[in-house]
């Protein structure tokens, strides 16, 4: 069991013909995931990957069915997509594309406010319920199936935990990457809600890093509203102050959002906190007994 | 990127916030040049890239065009926080009755811009904020909708003005909020706004940081920028299309992701050494990209050791084990590495890397060990 | 009884210390409706008419519990007024200011979407609530209470037909202008649905003009979901094609909106249409018998 | 109000749509020099605000200066439904592949502006819509949030256009739409927009209507405003702030409030005259306005009585009654009248009129009555 994408997912690629589009499609189609459609404006009518390409999003959800996009198009041009993937009636939207500028998501997330769309990103990786169906840029293979849902705002830090997860043989029921912008689609407690429903998921892992009031805000839904345990890392302890570090949301501005003070939110309402990534899998096993 | 106060303030001036004469000089006798054209009292003030410039001693009034002179003399090249002073702006001295406080920045949790504001201005907002909190206004903005008239007078009669200060302030507002969305901005600031002796506002002090993304449709604003923002390896990083923010340990480290990077920072140290740096490559990247990150890695003197970690998703692990190879064909150095490359095409990265006889580290706890006994010399 | 307004209805004035603002408070008030608060920026702490003026309708509603408004400033603030109204949590909202530019209006219609506000108007005469409450500029004397439904896109030719109506010794439950604009916030439906539901109201009278399809949208409604009889009278039938009358909503355009087509739908549905205002009155005696 | 053709396509052509070179010309001598300028053949359309232009012969091709000269030479001065022709536009001649139509109009219904757009170019849109609904493309836009670039692919794919036309049709839907938006039209029109043989857009026609209301923040536009567009009276009427259409009938009409205008001039109609015009002198009237109104509806020579119906709500009896008596003092006459006044202060306005020995009724249908009769000559 999984949350969000699984077997009953009909994925459209927006940005199919494109080179990290293309290479990420394939890798999906070999993992299982159904992709349904592709979009490239102006290829209508082609073929790539025995996935057929159209010219609108609109097209893809009428003909195809598709209930899930992937967006790789450049940044200029992924709001564009995001919104037209909503106004087609796309259910889940995941935005792999990096460098949005910051007012046009602030733009995006108000209309997506008058939509049905959920959207996950931009700028991570995407997810994946190991087994189903990975819809994200991740590499498969140090997935496996299992019972630890696992929510993260970084991309590559998340496969760290997930190997380590995997290595100790606690497979994933869905892992999440949901961005690193300060502005993104779907947060902390939206996972960790449908976490808390998903009668497969036992153990839930919650990644954080410097940068704004998330991981706070999650230990607050966590001591209201969570029954299953929770485990978590936060990335940059080391960071200095007023520098951005790399991720658009990652910044500690006017001494507010160091890894410290969410720290000590999550360890205040009882989330076991690790140093090391690697040691998360080492306190879910322990909790999971 | 952030700008100048001289200007941040002039961007607010083309929007209709009315802002002190002045002018920028780069010698004392510029400013007292200014400072007879000006008139009157004048504030000699600092133009540097960090904040705490007036308890460093860098704003000064000044009486007369002499002793604008003399103040520019003593703050021109002095040190603020590591910075040079290159620059003051001389401006009218205004007769400051009231100061308020008026920022914008993105509200991350509920997706808008929001209005900071404050009738205690003119000290730093993270200080009333903690002292306080009450007597900060926040007003979330609509992007879709825009700034409209009555929340600039709430904000006004919140504020506690009055009589003809309202219209100043909505226009005032309604500027500051053109200005913030036109420049892409993720702060714009003014601080103090001051009620003056003739009951005008003016804008005193102003702060802007544009959101680095944006750039790319702004290239008025691009031209701006003040090579002091950057260290020069920072620079030449940006350009190169790298994350790098320039440390002060002894650990260089290249990793693939911001979150990992951090991490990676966070263990180096975990396992009792400093990095140098916080270096993302970025998703997807080439071996030219590696070549350059590298390069700027042994640019610092202080790096005795060099940690690569990579955990291809986009990234390939081939294709950054060429990058370091090619790097050090470039770069000749006694400077001990480490990699840790898994993921996407591990196995044919970790074999270009062994046929160099290439250290590497199966898992990123014994590469970050491993550097740091490199650092120590405890191992080459 | 009655819709919308009445002696639950909580008023403050938006422009109270304008001309006709003023004017019409007192009036509103001599009818005995409870103006508990007037607006006028920079006029915060003044009384009139023994009603207390704040700078903005967030003070009126925070401190003297206002849930109406209605608007008598210039059209060139007036789209800023209605905003301000539903910002603060006003629910019924009454703009009577007429030459608000249409685009205003689509840009407040679409804001009002995401409110709880309902709009009245604009440039319309506001409405009536006979007996209890006046939330307009209607001369109150020529209504009297009772069971008749009045909604009307037009002003003066509405007080006509209550006239009329009055004449009969027909009393009215309220009567509603919604007003003459391509862009009104409440239209022929939303009155129908809140007439069909209020038990007090027996018979309904709807006022129609040229331009647009509105009136041929009323009678789809009532054929399907209206029990209780309406009478109606359509203004124009000697409208020339392509010129505005006067309201910016009536205007005959590419041959659409015409009076002709207006009785046509009407009276295939059912509806007596009355060829002369007093007419209405006639038939509504007759059906009510 | 409404803007001519070229006035249209100059607008359109600031927010970069595309639309052929071309001049206006008042003279055929200049129609000449225009068509030798541009070389090659062109076409010479007569500039008047009605529309059926080109069936009344006021739009032709002229292959070389010599047949432009000698064509707008026809047009100019010609009479179409009333209006006679003072300019015409020479424009290049397109080749045309096909018409397409794209316009954008306020949707009442759900308060929005909406394209509407064809394939079937070039023919009214009504007819379009009549007698092929299935052919017309209806694309709403939120006006907080303005078009998107995918809602106008998706539209030009709707219409059937492929390859290197896209971007272009996405830049002149956008550019419409901008120029729709900042200019408060109500009808923002290219018909036809032709695809040329070299594979181009061109908006060969162009029409927009503006909203009245906004004119006010718009003095550029409103100083296009052409003096054809409306007949003299209806110009004095405007500049008074009285809504006045002038028709062709015998009785005079005065009315407050547009609805009740109407139903009046449908109550002559209903007593067996015709109104003379439609007159609605707003809420809250004052005298001096009554007799602006006045004079304007005795101007017209065909007036034959005149009708005042007014049910005072903002409007109050006693202005009216003064200004009808005001009015009366300047304007001597000797056409009958009739006045019915009800609501606000109605018995001081009546009493006024008395006193004045004014004919006056006490309903609405008695007045019509009277009015036709006086009309008639059967009273005076």
């Amino acid at each position: 069991m999984s949350i969000l994408v699984g077997k009953d997912t009909r994925l459209v690629v927006q940005g199919i013909t494109g080179r990290e589009g293309n290479f990420h499609t394939q890798q999906m189609i070999e993992y299982g995931t159904n992709v349904v459609a592709g979009v490239t404006p102006g290829k209508g009518g082609e073929w790539t990957l025995g996935v057929p390409v159209f010219d609108t999003v609109k097209e893809a959800v009428e003909t195809q069915g598709a209930n899930t996009s992937i967006i790789y198009v450049p940044a200029r041009f992924a709001a564009d997509a995001i919104m037209e993937a909503a106004d087609a009636g796309i259910e889940l939207i995941v935005c792999i594309t990096e460098g949005i500028p910051v007012l046009d998501m602030a733009r995006v997330r108000t209309f997506l406010d008058q939509k049905d769309a959920r959207l996950i990103g931009p700028n991570c990786p995407g997810l994946i319920s190991p087994g189903e169906a990975k819809v994200g840029i991740m590499p498969a293979h140090i997935h496996k199936p299992g019972k630890v849902g696992l929510v993260s705002r970084s991309g590559t830090l998340t496969y760290e935990v997930v190997q380590a997860l995997t290595d100790l043989d606690l497979g994933q029921s869905t892992a999440i990457g949901i961005g690193g912008d300060p502005i993104i689609g779907t947060n902390f407690i939206d996972v960790l809600k449908l976490f808390e429903a998903d009668p497969d998921t036992e153990h839930v892992v919650l990644i954080g890093e410097i940068g704004g009031t998330a991981e706070q805000k999650a230990a607050e839904y966590i001591a209201k509203h969570m029954s299953k345990p929770v485990t978590s890392f936060i990335a940059g302890r080391t960071a200095p102050p007023g520098k951005r570090m790399g991720h658009a949301g990652a910044i500690i501005q006017g001494g507010e959002g160091t890894a410290a003070e969410k720290i000590a939110a999550l360890e205040a309402v009882g989330v076991k906190v690790a140093t090391l990534p690697t040691e998360v899998a080492e306190l879910v096993k322990a909790s999971m007994g | 990127m952030k700008l100048h106060e001289y200007q941040s303030k002039r961007i607010f001036a083309q929007y209709g916030v009315p802002i002190p004469n002045g002018e920028v000089a780069t010698t004392p006798a510029e400013a007292k040049a200014i400072a007879e054209k000006l008139g009157g009292r004048v504030v000699v003030k600092s133009q540097v890239l960090v904040g705490g410039r007036g308890k460093a001693g860098g704003v000064k009034l000044a009486n007369n065009p002499a002793e604008a002179e003399a103040v520019a003399q003593k703050i021109l090249g002095m040190d603020i926080k590591g910075l040079t002073v290159e620059k003051v702006l001389v401006d009218e001295a205004a007769d400051i009755k009231q100061e308020i406080y008026l920022g914008i920045v993105i509200d991350r949790a509920i997706h808008k811009p929001v209005f900071i504001a404050s009738s205690e201005g003119g000290v730093e907002i993270e200080i009333v904020a903690k002292e306080n909190p009450d007597a900060i206004i926040h007003l979330p903005i609509d992007p879709l909708l825009g700034m409209q008239d009555f929340q600039a007078r709430n904000l006004a009669f919140d504020l506690g003005l009055r009589g003809k200060l309202i219209n100043q302030f909505v226009k005032i507002a309604k500027g500051l909020y053109q200005a913030f969305i036109n420049s892409d901005a993720s702060l714009a600031e003014i601080n103090p706004l001051v009620v003056t002796g003739e009951g005008k506002l003016l804008a005193v002090d102003g702060k802007m940081l544009l959101d680095d993304n944006a750039l790319y449709r702004h290239p008025d604003l691009e031209a701006m920028r003040d090579r002091q923002e950057e260290d020069e390896s920072e620079r030449i990083a940006r350009e190169a299309g790298l994350s790098f923010v320039k440390l002060d340990g002894e650990i260089g480290c290249m990793v693939n992701g911001a979150g990992l990077a951090m991490a990676t920072m966070d263990i180096v140290k975990h396992y009792g050494a400093e990095p140098a740096n916080f270096l993302d490559i970025g998703g997807g990247a080439k071996a030219e990209k590696v070549a350059t990150a590298l390069r700027i890695i042994l640019a610092d003197p202080k790096v005795k050791a060099v940690l690569f970690n990579i955990f291809g998703g986009i990234t390939r692990g081939d294709e950054v084990a060429n990058g370091i190879l090619q790097a050090l064909e470039e770069v000749k150095t006694d400077i001990p590495m480490v990699a840790r490359l898994v993921g996407t095409n591990e196995a044919e990265g970790r074999a270009i890397l062994q046929a160099a006889n290439f250290p590497s580290a199966s898992s990123l706890g014994e590469a970050a060990q491993m550097a740091v006994a490199m650092a120590k010399g405890e191992q080459a």
